[in-house]
């Protein structure tokens, strides 16, 4: 499994979790699961879909991996995010950051999170009862430094 | 030239088609593309602020220059994780 | 499975998980995995040897675990620490914090292993080559305010 | 009265037990029975400025009157987590 990626299937915690371990000199692994609540600003939501421009969000999730690499030397990552429709409590992305410290790994973790929000081109259909909408976030502009470091400022580093 | 324009989200269901091709006057922009769009779909024009656009699967400016067999993406507002 | 335990048995990320998951409000999961680093201060490490004070170290964690809801109401946490002898790359602690929104998860978390790390009583024996040494970090104090403070600090709640 | 005394990591292995019983007069405190100890295990005065203790399972400060058969817990700085 790429330690990037973007896919209908499943998403599973442990193969982040595998894909960042293996070296003796870690000693700590940060995770974040994003689920698929069943209410959204007072809509009673019953399930997702999530459409994604798939070669451009595996370049940008590259890319933040590259923003964090920098931010956070040594750190490992893996991102996997889930495209078609998602019910109740599904795993909608996973993170795994993997350092030799704690900090460094919550930072790495907490900051692909934040960028995944403003930059990747993945976009939320939320089915409530009686009705949907397209959820719209962030206008994404991968080059928009002031959005990059409020990334960076969120992670507490 | 001929490109091709790939649409997400609410574009998509505003156009009621994921892609469609155009032929554009060489020279043309992003923004040439966008302008033509908005005016077959005029309920595009509320994102004319907010979009984002892409060409050939990287992301790029609205002047940037198209040409022939360039696939052009127009990106609503994101909100994956 | 307790959500809080202080346990010989090898810890899985799964259960953690599990113990926080099942509502449908929840929203975001944060978990953090100490694991057994081959090396420390330039020693290179052969294994660890964890000892409790088994009964007041759950009474700790359980008071933690009642701090950080006050800090972030509605934050569900389960915490398992491992006990005996570990490899390295062997999963030390586990904790994990489901939420609404992601910023309450990552920062319970947070404040968890901090608070971990300043009163729970539990001894990490370092055996490397050439040599043991019993680490010896925080005084144990859980009324102290300002160790208290500084661990709400370092969620960048 | 007597008390259980009970040590942890490096004062264990300082004492060679973790546990021992102690005969101590009424009105002791947790700081009386510690400085028994020291007194019979010096190298444990490396500890009297970084100790915490407990006492029946729950942080006490040293200043606690103890009774009779309660368990009397001291611990150096933890390293957890």
């Amino acid at each position: 499994m790429q330690s990037i990626a973007v896919t209908s299937d499943p998403l599973r915690l442990e193969t982040l979790v595998g894909l960042v371990s293996g070296s003796g000199g870690l000693g700590a692994i940060a995770t974040f699961v994003g689920l698929v609540r069943d209410h959204n600003q007072g809509r009673r939501v019953t399930h997702l879909e999530y459409e994604a421009y798939e070669p451009l969000a595996v370049k940008v999730l590259e890319q933040i991996r590259g923003e964090a690499g920098t931010e956070w030397p040594g750190v490992r990552l893996a991102v996997h995010h889930r495209v078609g429709r998602l019910a109740i409590g599904d795993a909608s992305i996973i993170i795994a950051a993997a350092s030799a410290h704690r900090a460094d790994a919550f930072a790495a973790c907490r900051y692909v999170i934040e960028r995944v929000k403003q930059i990747v081109p993945i976009w939320k259909h939320e089915f409530f009862e009686g009705g949907e909408v397209w959820i719209e976030g962030a206008t994404a502009n991968p080059q928009d430094d002031a959005a990059r470091l409020e990334a960076v400022r969120r992670t507490c580093a | 030239m001929r490109i091709t324009v790939r649409l997400f989200a609410r574009l998509r269901d505003i156009a009621g088609l994921a892609e469609l091709t155009r032929e554009l006057p060489d020279g043309s922009t992003a923004a040439d593309a966008w302008r033509e769009l908005v005016e077959q779909f005029p309920a595009m024009a509320a994102y004319n602020a907010s979009i984002s656009t892409a060409v050939n699967a990287d992301y790029a400016k609205m002047t940037t220059m198209l040409s022939d067999n360039d696939e052009v993406a127009f990106l609503p507002p994101v909100s994956g994780g």
